[in-house]
């Protein structure tokens, strides 16, 4: 069973000023691995600053890990080139955030489309590509006559967040990386798109990745979670094990914080404390400081405890279960 | 900076106390360009760079004479006299005026003038060493007021040329007892403490006037030099970077009792603006006097094409005097054929009958365009497809060397009579002009002839072959025509000991004006004027064609403006 | 293959004005830039048609009738060297186009250039071009024109030196613009999508960044051609210029030194110096019209 | 701020300032023209000067400006006479130095400039801020336009307009100088109202002549700034729109216009040089426009550099000064 | 004062037939149609629907702070018993803050960066009590810092030393300042993530509490308002399609638009169940003709298509716009 994607120890941190370097650690040392035939569906979720978006930005490619390896099916990401590189470009994409922002505003819609088209080779000719890009479009509900052709502020936020899908549609990566793809989109849209990207996975073979603060859409959404808390791995496993139980005091603060749509759940009674400004400084748990259950232990870093056979916390209030290395957090995400 | 160091900075003079007032009408407002040429404070003659008479300095320093050149007779002032003593021109005795006196209540001696003229023979930066050095063998004091100058060589327009002062040219006396005392006395300024034998005292002197006035025991009274001068201050208002309608206007306004020289347009419309203004020649065209400075275009005679007579036949033919005349001087005869101004002296020698063979034989003054084409063609040049001369595929560079504040209106308008007769003209007014003319890099330049005043030697004499070195060396004072004949040179070496009356002295010089004329060494153009506009409302007596007064020049700037501005008197207005 | 529902058909698609109707509708919105446009298209006609019409040898002295004021032989009068103005305002006009241009285009290009290499490519790349425009920033220029002109050998100024001397140190302004536009763009997320389509640096340059410049790089380039105009302006005013050439600056250069509001002749300056207001006015329009159309908050609602 | 910003500021200012000499060095250096030649040239022009000395006077002076030694050790000896702000010796009007030359014109330029280039600087920006400020009244607004149209409008044209119009044909203000004729600078109030008088119609030159392109600057500004959502807020909280007008508006679009005065400075001496000339005022555009037509480089070059120093100090104080109006920059 | 205000139970609020256009060069849009409701002080409104269908504009037109090329073209907003459409400008400026606030939607860019948050609040205080003494005021200011749970360190701070949280936090401190007695607060926290978001509710409810006033709380997240609201009005197209309690609203939905709403929320119950409303939502430039969301309707009538339903009160008080309910209701 061959991996498709492995980050072995992966951290990344962000420096400012040349002089007077200050860093801020975005991500540490998260291991991880995708196999390539079972195509899944993973969230990875926190809050703001939690370090989402730095590892969509690893993922792909478009910035180096501090230290730590990212192996795309047996090669390092970084030593591609050439042919290999382009490779990899189509085999991992991504559906970003602002459906308007990833529109180049001089183009017309329909650039988006073809020049993944173009560059990668998938059409044999003019009419095959329009041909491709038509069912792509009609695959996310959209009529290409509608769209094509046209400016992106002459659409709707949630016809161009549906071309994104179509686009991903169109290229039929072997992983997509979502980095909230409906957060900026209303919530009857939300849906729609939400099921399109499960069609992706389940129907095309597509591995997920989809990053989001929206637990409720990640849990309808996604087999198993990451949450991350301040670049920090602190509650992974089945999705469903996560958000009902959750285990990590953060992950319990999130969980209470959910809005749910229903008026019989309300809004958990715990308090919250208000996050400092400044970075999660020193050694330990990042989260000692806003957690209402610290203890002095707190203040070495914690190893994931193993809760159960798919859910693992990094937290002492588990420290009687068995600790699980780092680099075999996937074994404890199901497919 | 090495050497330099040392020298005291230049700065301004302010009056010690309030000024006293002075009415309007007992001052008089000169407009001119304030530290202009010079450093502020450098009152000091011997300051080089850096001291010019131009700024009022004129009104300090006297000289041994001046010069009356509407009248051709020498005006004694320091001197009572100054006499060849010998018929060969090799000395000269000068006696001074008893009662001249430095402002320190000091009198002017012997002494003076011997340490003038010996720092000149000493000093190599300053203006008359090459002549002291070239000429006199000895000074000496006979007495305190005689001093005897022996001479090298015949030397018969020594005293004219050099002790004399007219224009701009001519030696002040310095005062020996303050020069002398000074470390050295080439580098101090001299600010208001140098004594002076002038009538005037500087007050006040910044970069926006200089404000003069008059002192009270000036000698020139006692020794009847002059009456007691009415002007009881001279202002001299910086205008140097103003526009000319604002200098204009500002006389218009009587702001100004008089101002620098102007354009002929300009001042014809400041007479008809204010009835009180005056020219040199009242309310009639030319408005102004005859400058000693007549405009040539000038060849680099060594350089090709230059180096043809046939061309500069052909460029001389190309212009035409009475489109000059017209079209810059309102239809008055500025043009000319000659090399020298047409002073008394200089007009009976242009109208002698040699000369005028001369002139008719080569017709100098011809502007015929069919001519100077058969001449160009002759010379082996074509006209290509722009109309322009050319030869070996090489278009013919005419750019005309000159300067914008004075050839402003003349460059342009002969640089497009060239372009008419086929020349490839341009104008270059950059400030690298005069040094292509010296370098002998460039062919074709506009420049005067500041040589002669009473007779045609000095002009002549600007083309003897000794100056003409070669090509890309400095080609000494003014003579670039690097033009080399020893026919001329002859003529020249043997009228030069004769005095400017002797006949074989005439003779000589219609000789040489013919070969001038036969070789087009350089193209005669343009007589030049002083257009000084003169204000009667505060001041009347200026100088005028019909007031010859002193018979100086009119130029309140020129060495000779102290004998102009003291003769002034007041009408009376408030 | 899908379960989403299709969107029914929208009914009328709306109707979008055509571009021309939509550009004349900003130009109406955009008063300075419709004004400036206009203007500017007024002076190119005047120029183009009197380069047609008028004959460009009376632009030289010596060429018609002296001192004659405008009347209808000659509309913009002559002047004291018997230059006619009207052809000297086509020729200078042209001459002061082809300054601006040349200079602007130059200026722009190496401003583009490097701007482009200095936010692209990053590094110590980014820091010398950066910190070099900085340090070069402070340096008045138009003064440092003035030495250069006044160093040259006279002969070496002409109508392409004057425009080269106003690039010489002019491109600082467009690279600091374009670099910084650029350091933005990059980051936008467009750029990130057209990577993951497999497009390379240089496509990613000029197909995706380039083209969303154009309002800024039309805006430095405008701002450029002042800049040019206007050194060019003040080099001839300075005497510096050309001189046989009938530049506007040369022409209110001359007129001043021939005293010509004094002698009356007021037409000599005053038409040189409408024509140059014109032109800079509708420049300084033009390019705050476009500095309106590059800036997304400005840019009016559509 | 901390020290370490601080110093690095006074690097770059440093930097600035050897590169500018850098330019004013070389460059003349690259023709091969000789000033002190052309100097002497002039002056034998006007006559009187011994000819056959002149090449001996030139070969002394080169001595004496040091323009025989190698280029490297000239540059060098130019450098560290730079430090001591010694730019050497004016040629024109040898024997004062440059730094004398600009020390005498100085107060002259300062006074203008300084006045000038305040006073536009707020009117320009209060004007482009009101015509960006959707809440003005139109004809208030409208009162901008005009001034747009001025920045097509050089300085000196401007000035030759002016000194036609008001100075010639209505007489109003005085033609030329600093003050009126045969009168000596003095501490009174006669003496400082004609002083004024006579500097009103450049300083309309210099202002008129600037005042668009602030208007056209903070005009872009304003547009940005109106939009940002804490003017909205402003207008939200029920505030006056005098204060938001003030506080929140143009104290926000201020900002990069101040960085924009110091180098507006360099523009505005190059306007001086013709429009001071053009009024007679002994200021250091005078003293510059007489160097570029004498040809008096020490002097072009000392001016040139010692502006380009102004500038750049006066860059470095408004970077100094900026945090104090920007927490923003206070703070990272 | 609001000890009175409280103890009366006449709707503090009441908008009446809204009507706002935006001139566009694309044509006309009309964004706000008709709105009317009314709301007692006390209670909280959830205003949803898509984007687009009006809800900000909304807002901005209760402020009376639409801009062009928007119009009021009609309706009243009456606070207590004052109608803000009649104020004149100056009253209305008093009006806003005192009588009806706002918080705004992006409190992200919301604040002045160059202004201390305290002077941010004292400005808005001494706007509209222009006697009040200093110290009254800060107290003023701290105590509504305090009951937003900010320290008092807050009020000298600048905007960037605070967190998205924060700063939202103290928009809503401003927005009580002066005790008003309408709240509208336009997607407060659509920028947060949800444990701060959570913490902004809170916020919001508590001092809602306190100072017993009517909240408006826009945005789209049904789960928010399930939270938070008593009652939830549903926008379409610029039309209010139906306004009920939050309970009906959830349990029994009426207009097929609200119905397609709640349908598509997630829970935790029915996971992996997707329910989009198909189509998009209409162009307010060309509206569907009749009904405006005929075409996407499942339960559509062939009069939906050519006849605009009217607002109709359901027994119990609801309000709907739909020709479903024709027969049931009497007209609104
Ligand atoms: N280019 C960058 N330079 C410096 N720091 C950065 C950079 N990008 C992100 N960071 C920092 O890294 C940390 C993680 O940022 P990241 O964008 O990955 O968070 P996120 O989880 O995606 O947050 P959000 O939910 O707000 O999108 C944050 O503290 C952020 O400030
Ligand atoms: N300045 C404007 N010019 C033209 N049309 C506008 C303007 N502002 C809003 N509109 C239009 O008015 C309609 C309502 O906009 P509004 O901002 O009120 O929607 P919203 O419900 O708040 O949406 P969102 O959930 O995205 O905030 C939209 O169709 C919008 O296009
Ligand atoms: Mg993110
Ligand atoms: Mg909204
Ligand atoms: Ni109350």
């Amino acid at each position: 069973m061959a991996d498709l994607l492995q980050l072995e120890n992966v951290s990344k941190a962000y420096t400012r000023g040349l002089i007077n370097t200050h860093a801020t650690i975005a991500l540490r040392n998260i291991s991880l691995t995708l196999k390539e035939d079972e195509p899944t569906i993973l969230t990875v979720a926190g809050e703001s600053g939690s370090g989402k978006t730095t590892l969509a930005m690893l993922l792909l490619g478009f910035i180096l890990p501090t230290t730590g390896r990212i192996i795309y099916r047996g090669r390092n990401i970084s030593t591609l080139y050439g042919e290999d590189k382009l490779a990899y470009r189509r085999e991992v994409q991504a559906v970003f955030q602002d459906p308007f922002a990833v529109f180049n505003p001089f183009y017309t819609v329909d650039h988006l489309l073809t020049v993944p088209i173009k560059h990668f080779k998938l059409a044999k000719s003019r009419a095959d590509a329009r041909n491709k890009m038509e069912e792509a479009l009609t695959a996310v509900g959209l009529r290409p006559e509608d769209i094509l052709g046209r400016f992106p502020h002459q659409l709707s936020g949630g016809q161009r967040q549906r071309i994104n899908v179509a686009r991903a549609l169109l290229l039929k990566p072997r992983l997509l990386i979502a980095d909230e793809p409906v957060s900026m989109v209303d919530a009857s849209l939300r849906a729609t798109i939400l099921e399109t990207l499960r069609n992706l996975q389940r129907d095309h073979g597509v591995s997920i990745i989809y990053i989001t603060h929206d637990l409720t859409t990640a849990y309808h959404i996604a087999k198993s979670i990451i949450v991350l808390y301040r670049g920090g791995v602190m509650e992974a496993g089945d999705v469903d094990a996560v958000i009902k139980d959750p285990r990590h005091p953060y992950t319990q603060l999130l969980v209470d914080s959910i809005p749910w749509p229903n008026l019989d759940q309300r809004w958990g009674a715990q308090p919250i404390k208000a996050r400092e400004a400044s970075g999660g400084s020193g050694e330990g748990c990042r989260f000692r400081s806003r957690c209402p259950m610290a203890m002095d232990q707190c203040a070495s870093e914690p190893p994931l405890y193993e809760i159960s056979r798919r859910h693992t916390a990094s937290c002492f209030l588990y420290d009687q279960q068995p600790e699980v290395v780092k680099e075999r957090l996937s074994e404890m995400l199901p497919a | 900076q090495s050497g330099g160091a040392g020298l005291p900075a230049a700065q301004e003079i302010a009056p010690k106390g309030a000024l006293p007032v002075v009415p309007r009408n007992e001052t008089l407002v000169l407009g001119w360009g304030v530290a202009g040429g010079t450093s502020m404070g450098t009152t000091n003659p011997w300051v080089l760079p850096g001291y010019t008479h131009q700024e009022g300095n004129n009104l300090l320093f006297e000289p041994l004479m001046y010069f009356a050149i509407f009248k051709g007779e020498y005006i004694p002032w320091l001197a009572d006299s100054m006499e060849y003593t010998s018929p060969d021109f090799t000395s000269l005795e000068i006696k001074l005026n008893k009662d001249a006196k430095w402002s320190d209540g000091k009198p002017v001696t012997s002494k003076d003038v011997v340490y003038t003229f010996e720092g000149q023979m000493q000093r190599e930066t300053l203006p008359y060493h090459a002549h002291f050095q070239q000429f006199v063998e000895s000074v000496t004091a006979k007495d305190d007021l005689t001093v005897e100058v022996k001479f090298k060589q015949p030397a018969p327009r020594f005293k004219f040329e050099v002790l004399t002062e007219k224009f701009d040219t001519g030696l002040p006396i310095v005062p020996e007892h303050w020069e002398a005392a000074q470390a050295d006395p080439t580098k101090a300024v001299g600010l208001d403490q140098m004594p002076h034998s002038g009538p005037y005292d500087i007050v006040a002197w910044n970069a926006n006037q200089k404000i003069m006035d008059l002192r009270p025991d000036w000698w020139g009274v006692k020794a009847g030099r002059s009456p007691e001068p009415a002007v009881k201050r001279v202002v001299v208002v910086n205008v140097l970077n103003q526009p000319m309608d604002t200098v204009a206007q500002r006389l218009v306004n009587n702001e100004f009792d008089s101002s620098v020289d102007m354009r002929a347009q300009i001042i014809g419309n400041i007479l008809e603006q204010n009835k009180d203004i005056q020219s040199w020649t009242g309310t009639e065209s030319p408005y102004g006097y005859l400058d000693w400075w007549p405009n040539s275009l000038w060849m680099n005679d060594q350089l090709p094409p230059y180096n043809d007579v046939r061309v500069r036949k052909a460029i001389s033919l190309a212009i035409d005097r009475d489109k000059i005349d017209e079209v810059l001087y309102d239809g008055a005869k500025i043009a000319t054929i000659y090399p020298f101004p047409l002073y008394p002296n200089l007009q009976k020698f242009a109208d002698s009958d040699a000369v005028k063979a001369e002139a008719a034989k080569y017709e100098p003054g011809k502007f015929d365009l069919e001519e100077s084409a058969k001449l160009m063609t002759e010379a082996g040049f074509t006209k290509n497809s722009d109309g322009l001369w050319e030869k070996d595929g090489k278009t013919f560079d005419a750019t005309i060397q000159a300067f914008e504040n004075i050839h402003g209106d003349i460059a342009p308008v002969l640089a497009e009579m060239l372009r008419q007769a086929g020349f490839d003209a341009n104008v270059n007014f950059g400030t690298d002009a005069y040094q292509n003319m010296v370098d002998g890099k460039a062919g074709l330049y506009m420049f005067g002839h500041g040589a002669s005043l009473y007779d045609p030697f000095e002009a002549l004499n600007l083309f003897h072959g000794k100056y003409s070195n070669s090509i890309g060396s400095a080609a000494g004072n003014n003579r670039f025509s690097r033009y080399k004949n020893e026919e001329f040179d002859k003529i020249l070496d043997e009228i030069s000991p004769l005095g400017s009356d002797d006949p074989k002295f005439q003779e000589g010089a219609a000789k040489a004006m013919g070969i001038y004329w036969r070789d087009v060494i350089d193209v005669p153009v343009i007589q030049w004027l002083h257009r000084i506009p003169y204000n009667n409302h505060y001041w009347k007596n200026w100088p005028s064609s019909t007031n010859v007064a002193s018979g100086t020049n009119g130029a309140f700037w020129a060495h000779t403006g102290l004998p102009v501005i003291v003769s002034l008197q007041p009408t009376g207005a408030q | 293959m899908s379960t989403v529902a299709l969107s029914p058909p929208v009914e009328k698609s709306i109707e979008r004005p055509g571009s021309l109707v939509l550009f004349l509708r900003y130009l109406r919105r955009n008063k300075g830039l419709a004004l400036g446009v206009i203007i500017l298209l007024a002076l190119v006609a005047f120029t183009v048609i009197g380069l047609l019409t008028v004959n460009t040898k009376n632009a030289y002295p010596l060429s018609v009738a002296l001192k004659k004021p405008p009347s209808w032989k000659y509309p913009f009068g002559t002047d004291f060297f018997g230059r006619d103005l009207l052809a000297a305002m086509v020729v200078g006009m042209w001459q002061t186009a082809f300054i601006g241009v040349l200079a602007g285009g130059l200026g722009t290009l190496i401003g583009v250039f490097l701007g482009f290499i200095s936010a692209y490519f990053g590094r110590w790349i980014d820091g010398s071009i950066r910190t070099i425009c900085q340090i070069l920033t402070p340096i008045p220029v138009l003064l440092i024109q003035v030495v250069i002109a006044g160093s040259l050998d006279k002969r070496d100024v002409t109508i392409v030196t004057m425009a080269l001397i106003v690039v010489l140190l002019a491109w600082m302004g467009p690279t600091l613009v374009i670099r910084a536009q650029v350091l933005t763009m990059k980051e936008r997320q467009f750029v990130a999508v057209a990577k993951l389509s497999g497009v390379s640096d240089l496509g990613i340059i000029f197909k995706e960044i380039l083209p969303c410049l154009l309002p800024f790089i039309a805006a430095a380039f405008v701002a450029q051609v002042f800049v040019a105009v206007f050194a060019s302006f003040y080099l001839a005013v300075l005497g510096l210029g050309p001189l046989r050439e009938p530049l506007l600056g040369n022409i209110i250069w001359a007129a001043q030194s021939q005293g010509a509001f004094f002698n009356g002749w007021w037409w000599w300056p005053i038409i040189p110096s409408i024509a140059m207001i014109l032109i800079l006015g509708s420049l300084a329009l033009i390019n705050m019209g476009l500095d309106e159309l590059a800036n997304p908050r400005v840019r009016r609602s559509e | 701020m901390t020290f370490k910003l601080v110093i690095r500021r006074l690097v770059f200012l440093v930097l600035v300032i050897w590169a500018a000499s850098t330019i004013v060095f070389f460059i003349p250096r690259l023709s091969s023209r000789n000033a002190l030649r052309e100097r002497f040239g002039e002056l034998a022009r006007t006559g009187g000067f011994s000819p056959e000395d002149l090449e001996k006077i030139i070969a002394n002076m080169n001595q004496q400006f040091g323009l025989d030694q190698p280029l490297l050790t000239q540059y060098w000896h130019y450098l560290g006479n730079i430090v001591r702000l010694d730019f050497g010796y004016s040629l024109y009007r040898y024997p004062s130095t440059v730094s004398d030359l600009i020390a005498q014109s100085l107060p002259w330029t300062i006074g203008l400039l300084l006045v000038t280039t305040i006073l536009s600087f707020v009117i320009g920006n209060l004007l482009g801020a009101i015509s960006a400020w959707p809440r003005a009244p139109g004809w208030l607004r409208g009162f901008a336009t005009p001034f747009i149209l001025l920045t097509g409008v050089p300085p000196v044209i401007m000035g030759i307009l002016l000194l036609f119009f008001i100075g010639f044909r209505l007489k109003w203000l005085p033609l030329g100088g600093a003050y009126s004729v045969g009168v000596v600078p003095t501490w009174t109030w006669v003496f400082f109202f004609d002083l004024m008088r006579h500097q009103i119609l450049p300083a309309l030159a210099l202002i008129f002549g600037s005042v668009g392109g602030w208007v056209l600057s903070m005009r872009g500004m304003g547009i940005t700034i109106q939009g940002e959502d804490y003017v909205n807020f402003a207008e939200h909280k029920g505030l006056t729109a005098g204060r938001i007008f003030r506080d929140y508006y143009v104290r926000n679009a201020m900002l990069p216009q101040v960085t924009g005065f110091a180098l507006a400075l360099g523009t505005v001496v190059t306007s001086a040089i013709i429009v001071e000339g053009l009024f007679g005022l002994p200021g250091i555009g005078t003293m510059l426009n007489l160097a570029i037509r004498s040809n008096d480089f020490p002097t072009i070059y000392g001016i040139v550099l010692f502006i380009t120093i102004a500038v750049a100090v006066l860059m470095t104080v408004v970077e100094f000064i900026l945090p104090l109006l920007d927490p923003r920059i206070r703070h990272s | 004062m609001h000890a009175l205000r409280a103890a009366t139970a006449d709707p503090v609020l009441r908008v009446r037939n809204l009507e706002v256009t935006y001139y566009t060069d694309s044509g006309r849009a009309k964004a706000l149609d008709n709105v009317s409701f009314t709301l007692n002080s006390g209670e909280k409104l959830g205003m949803v629907g898509e984007s687009g269908s009006g809800k900000s504009t909304m807002a901005l037109a209760m402020m009376r702070m639409i801009k062009p090329p928007g119009r009021i073209e009609g309706g009243q907003v009456i606070v207590g018993d004052t109608d803000l459409m009649s104020l004149d400008q100056e009253g209305m400026r008093k009006a806003r803050l005192s009588k009806i606030a706002y918080i705004p939607q992006g409190a992200m860019n919301s604040l002045n960066p160059v202004m201390r948050i305290g002077a941010q609040m004292v400005d808005a205080v001494k706007s509209h009590l222009p006697g009040e003494p200093k110290a009254a005021i800060e107290a003023r200011c701290r105590r509504a810092l305090q009951s937003v749970d900010l320290d008092a360190s807050v009020f000298r701070m600048y905007a960037h030393e605070l967190s998205g949280g924060m700063k939202q936090r103290v928009c809503i401190a401003i927005g009580i300042l002066l005790d008003p007695h309408v709240i509208i607060a336009d997607e407060p926290t659509s920028a947060l993530d949800v444990v701060t978001q959570r913490q902004v509710m809170e916020t919001i409810d508590n001092v809602q509490k306190q100072i017993n006033a009517a909240v408006i709380l826009i945005g789209h997240d049904m789960g928010l308002m399930a939270q938070f609201v008593d009652k939830v009005a549903v926008m379409y197209a610029g039309r209010l399609v139906e306004m009920s309690t939050v309970r009906e609203m959830f349990t029994d939905p009426k207009h097929p638009y609200a119905r397609a709403l709640i349908s598509s929320l997630p829970s935790l119950e029915n996971k992996g169940v997707f329910q989009g409303i198909p189509g998009l939502a209409p162009s307010l430039l060309r509206l569907p003709s009749g009904c405006a969301f005929h075409p996407r309707c499942s339960s559509a009538m062939a009069m939906c298509g050519t006849t605009r339903p009217e607002p109709r009160i359901l027994p119990g008080g609801r309000s709907v716009t739909c020709h479903l309910y024709d027969g049931e209701a009497s007209h609104g």
